[in-house]
């Protein structure tokens, strides 16, 4: 009889500390309101305090952003991709060619024709990042805001829209060098397929 | 009341005499038009209320993208009208294999039980559609006609999830009339009235010159009776802890799982019009209807209508916070909660009313 | 106990059933199928032993005609371990199911059967776990080769124009 | 009292169903209200991961292993890291040691969360699993700062660690505990001692310590059935024998031990645990030191096998790593916690109603990805 009114009690009692709570949050909604409002507001909010400055991050995994002019067409990347979704096409430029220096000024002997990422199939892995020796593949964002701002907003219509070609070599240069010819600087073009 | 002035004035109207059936027939018609505006504002008000109400219980900030404001909405308060639209714009799907006629029925026998209910509530000294001197027994009565409806949408649905959340429902509001009828008879024994206004005219004035003299402030039994059949209301318009024949987490949606667009938001209209009536028939019944707090303090019909609407309100408030409080309970529990701890306290309040009234002469 | 000693007790009960190499393994015990079932029910109920954890059953292709199956055990009682080997050939994969001992090898056993074709003799529910009832092939193999269709779905194999 | 039997009716729980917590379908048989007999099916949710490792490299193999178990991918990083750093005997060092163990705790305290979120959801209460929700998002931002990936983070590699710690990561890992500490008295009130909360778990669903075994249940849910036996402690990998710290261990306070609440309980006090492992390794964390320093140029185990289990939040991760020698795996057999938990739910919910059988669902805390993996 004593553990029924027990029962009784103890419902009575936890329920009022329950609804103590909620109603708590109820009033202090100002306080633990964490919500963003994302068309509106975008992460990391300025006027509240919730995250973290982009200063502060060691990467970001976002889209994956490819600098053409300091590739040297190693296909490092597309080795580590664990689900293939890097393709590198390249061409041996015939010897003594100049087709340019990278940032780190290494001298670049290959042409890379093609150069796609299919990012339906990327995980975001982090793994191309990694062994890329000029540091010209990148996740867009964060540490490297400067080199490209951050973009998670790539969504498309149709399925060939997330096919990134990033190659920006010029038919006539590929025919160039697959047939000897004086050496030039390669100009910017449309993509070459 | 309305129904009666109706008649009257229909009566001199068209000189068919008041006794004509079609003079009857046109006022209640007319008396029902504001009944179903005030389920639907009711339901329009009341949802807008549990997201907001829900979202800063959660730490949220709910909807915040429709109506005016200043970025696109600020406080989305049009976000249910535009809920409304949506429903009414989308696809009806009837299942192939489900018994067509009564899944057709079943909405509106489900919306039928809150809205004649509601012809007997009173709103304040003067608006009541129809002043019954059965009125508390009425209601009690119309309401559960109400699980006729969720039985027949479970049983038409050909779904066993469906099937399930209306045997649920079906075993719990039969149950939970009890305990609702019992608290209930403590009122009457204190009124000596069923009528609606009757309850709330005993209700005037004040004890002991503080508290005002509602009936849950009457006795300490009385005080009980009201948390019984406060209890045992949400139990009976199916909310969270007692929400086991919709269960999200475990029926899918329970009865209404098959239904969709406009024939699911008469389920939706008629819960929120059953909170009304349950907290309305607690205000009456226990809170002194349209009764202000402080004797003598704004008491003229426009006030006690805000004043009920006040109380309702506050009942409503307190059945949305249980229900972003509370975990579900069982089917079982909730058998046990009624036979076993509701109904014998609700027995014993009445013995202990009948005493009270005895002693007090 | 050491592996040693639980190869001792199993040679002196099951001479037959062991394995015997060159150089016996320090941490594993290599058996024949034939009489698995009475061994594991020696291994879960000697007080010596009490094995009353099978932790993990992993299949392997060997790719010599034969599929092997490993079971970790592990005593929580004695918190000793060892792993027991047992090889079978493709053509006739057959090994005695352990699932009435350790019930945990229940899922373990159909999941080996799923993806190697390993039927486990004396299994009370023997169906497949993870593919659908009805897919042909044992995935995990070396020699499995993808389907063509399932059910008039074409099986991808290549994505077009990426090679 | 007698019991009528009605007759049985087959009900289809899944794979779309609200709280099944991912594409589990159940068969379940029923008499009325009342469970008779249960039959999981799996594999909805089967991505090949063992199929896929035989040809990957074996760090190829790392983000895979964050696809199994998506709630708790640290550590299902640290134990394939470890089990592979063990065949090729890697020292990695004391630096890359803690970090390594304060990503898993703040990982698994963020898996907990969900876990008694959703587990809290499944008996009905909304409220709890979106504060626990909010909280786990705190601990994902710090994931974020530290690797960039909120989710699938593959941050711990062999021989070391994708990234080092930010700056300022200390701070503000002691920051979130300062203020989680009292958030979880907050959320056992609201929850845990719920009247309502203790009717619907305790002595429901009760995995008695014998059977939790033969079924191979491991982690919180051995635990809550009577039974200590962490790995943290008992076969300690990394640096956990260099902490202290309690293993909580189901005493049934509301009713009978391993039952429901007592898993509930379990994993209530885990993170209690986590918090002050997380403290303790944050004190004692080097400052100076390469965290690639010991990683391999090539990663080649000798050939051999190895079978090495580490404690994840859900229980006893194994991986069976199979090598010839060459640059990827012959075999990886992910043993996986969950599963074997999965596979004991005929054993205890069959009997109870149907809402029971959810919340003993939710309670197991099951992860569907690395059922099928």
């Amino acid at each position: 009889m004593s553990k029924y009114f027990y029962d009784i009690w103890s419902s009575i009692s936890s329920s009022m500390i329950g609804m103590g709570i909620t109603l708590k949050h109820m009033f202090l909604i100002r306080k633990g309101n964490v919500t963003l409002q994302y068309p509106e507001e975008k992460w990391p909010r300025p006027d509240r305090n919730i995250g973290f400055e982009h200063e502060d991050y060691n990467v970001i995994r976002s889209r994956l952003h490819v600098d053409m002019d300091d590739c040297i067409g190693c296909l490092k990347c597309a080795r580590a991709c664990p689900v293939d979704c890097i393709k590198i096409d390249i061409i041996k430029v015939p010897k003594g060619s100049d087709i340019g220096t990278t940032s780190n000024d290494t001298k670049k002997r290959l042409l890379v024709p093609r150069f796609d990422i299919d990012m339906t199939e990327c995980m975001y892995c982090n793994l191309c990042v990694y062994p890329c020796p000029e540091e010209c593949i990148f996740m867009t964002g964060g540490p490297n805001s400067p080199k490209h701002p951050i973009d998670y907003e790539f969504s498309e219509y149709n399925r060939e829209g997330l096919i990134y070609k990033f190659a920006t070599v010029t038919e006539e240069e590929v025919q160039k060098y697959t047939e000897p010819e004086l050496p030039e600087q390669p100009s910017e073009g449309e993509s070459a397929d | 009341m309305v129904v009666d002035q109706l008649i009257e004035w229909l009566g001199s109207l068209l000189s068919w005499g008041p006794g004509s059936p079609l003079i009857f027939l046109t006022a209640v018609l007319i008396a029902g038009i504001p009944i179903f505006l005030l389920m639907a504002i009711n339901a329009l008000v009341s949802v807008y209320a549990e997201l907001k109400i829900s979202a800063f219980m959660q730490d949220r900030v709910g909807p915040m993208g429709q109506g005016p404001g200043l970025h696109a909405g600020k406080w989305g308060v049009l976000q249910t009208l535009a809920d409304a639209l949506k429903l009414l714009s989308k696809e009806d799907i009837i299942p192939e294999f489900a018994d067509r006629k009564l899944f057709i029925i079943a909405p509106f026998v489900i919306f039928i039980a809150p809205f004649i209910a509601l012809a007997a509530l009173p709103f304040n000294q003067n608006l009541l559609i129809s002043d019954l001197n059965i009125g508390v027994f009425y209601i009690l009565a119309v309401g559960s006609i109400g699980v006729i409806g969720i039985i027949l949408a479970g049983w038409s649905s050909n779904n066993k999830w469906s099937l399930f959340g209306a045997m649920r429902s079906a075993a719990q509001i039969v149950s939970y009339e009890i305990p609702v009828g019992l608290s209930i008879v403590s009122v009457i024994m204190l009124t000596g009235t069923l009528s609606m206004q009757g309850i709330i005219s005993y209700q005037e004035g004040t004890i002991l010159g503080i508290l005002p003299n509602w009936i849950i402030f009457n006795n300490p039994f009385s005080f009980i009776a009201f948390f019984i059949f406060f209890i045992s209301g949400v139990a009976e318009v199916n909310r969270t802890p007692f929400d086991i024949p919709e269960a999200e987490s475990e029926l899918v949606a329970g009865f209404h799982t098959e239904y969709s667009g406009m024939r699911w938001s008469f389920f939706f209209l008629s819960e929120y019009a059953n909170m009304l009536i349950v907290s309305g028939v607690a205000a009456v019944g226990f809170l002194g209807g349209w009764h202000s707090p402080i004797s003598g303090f704004l008491e003229s019909p426009g006030w006690g209508l805000f004043w009920f609407f006040f109380k309702i309100g506050a009942l409503i408030f307190v059945m949305m916070w249980f229900r972003w409080t509370f975990p579900r309970l069982r089917v079982d529990q909730l058998m046990n909660i009624c036979w076993k701890v509701l109904i014998p306290i609700a027995l014993l309040n009445i013995f202990g009313v009948g005493i009270w009234t005895l002693l007090k002469g | 106990m050491n592996p040693e000693n639980i190869l001792n007790i199993l040679r002196e009960r099951f001479p037959r059933s062991v394995v015997e190499m060159e150089e016996m393994p320090d941490n594993y015990i290599p058996l024949l199928p034939d009489n698995w079932f009475e061994i594991a029910t020696l291994l879960q109920e000697n007080p010596d032993l009490q094995f009353d954890s099978l932790q993990c059953v992993t299949g392997i292709d060997l790719a010599e005609d034969l599929l092997e199956v490993r079971y970790n055990l592990h005593s929580m009682v004695h918190l000793h371990k060892i792993e027991i080997r047992i090889s079978v050939p493709k053509d006739k994969p057959k090994i005695p199911s352990v699932e009435k001992i350790w019930r945990v090898g229940d899922w373990f056993e159909r999941e080996t059967y799923d993806m190697y074709g390993i039927v486990f003799d004396g299994h009370r529910d023997h169906r497949r776990i993870l593919l659908p009832d009805d897919w042909e092939g044992w995935p995990l193999r070396k020699d499995y080769e993808t389907q063509e269709t399932y059910h008039g779905i074409v099986v991808p194999k290549v994505k077009e124009e990426w090679e | 009292m007698g019991i009528v039997h009605g007759e049985e009716m087959v009900l289809n729980i899944g794979p779309q169903h609200p709280s099944t917590h991912g594409v589990l379908r159940l068969k379940v048989h029923t008499d009325g209200e009342v469970v008779s007999k249960i039959i999981p099916y799996i594999g909805y949710l089967h991505r090949c991961f063992e199929k896929h490792c035989e040809n990957l490299s074996y760090e190829q193999i790392i983000p895979f292993t964050d696809r199994c178990d998506y709630i708790g991918s640290m550590n299902n990083n640290f134990g394939y890291v470890v089990a592979v750093e063990e065949m090729m005997d890697i020292q990695v060092s004391e630096k890359v040691e803690h970090i390594r163990v304060i990503m898993a705790e703040l990982n698994r305290i963020a898996s907990h969360l969900l876990a008694l979120g959703t587990f809290g959801m499944d008996v009905g209460a909304f409220t709890p699993f979106l504060y626990m929700f909010r909280d786990r998002e705190r601990i994902l931002d710090l994931f974020e700062i530290t690797c960039g990936a909120r989710l699938l983070y593959n941050y711990m590699w062999v021989g070391g660690l994708s990234h080092d710690l930010p700056v300022g990561f200390v701070e503000k890992v002691y920051k979130f505990l300062d203020y989680f500490e009292p958030q979880l008295k907050e959320y056992n009130d609201l929850l845990m001692y719920n009247k309502i909360f203790i009717e619907r778990t305790a002595d429901v669903g009760v995995l008695p310590p014998e059977v939790a075994v033969n079924y191979g249940v491991t982690g919180p849910n051995l635990r809550a059935s009577g039974i200590k036996w962490d790995l943290r402690k008992n076969e300690s990998y990394s640096i956990y024998d260099s902490f202290s710290f309690e293993v909580p261990v189901g005493k049934g306070q509301m009713g009978t031990i391993g039952d429901c609440w007592d898993r509930y309980w379990v994993r209530a006090e885990e993170m209690k645990e986590s918090i002050g492992i997380v403290r303790q390794a944050l004190k004692t964390l080097p400052v100076e030191g390469d965290v690639h320093e010991a990683m391999p140029k090539k990663i080649r185990p000798p050939k051999g096998s190895i079978y090495k289990r580490t404690e994840s939040p859900r229980g006893d991760l194994g991986f069976y790593i199979i090598s010839d020698g060459s640059p990827s795996p012959t075999r990886v057999k992910l043993r996986s916690p969950a599963f074997t938990a999965l596979g004991a739910l005929s054993a205890i919910a069959e009997g109870w109603m149907i809402s029971d059988v959810i919340a003993i669902l939710g309670s197991l805390d099951i992860v569907l990805g690395e059922i099928d993996r």
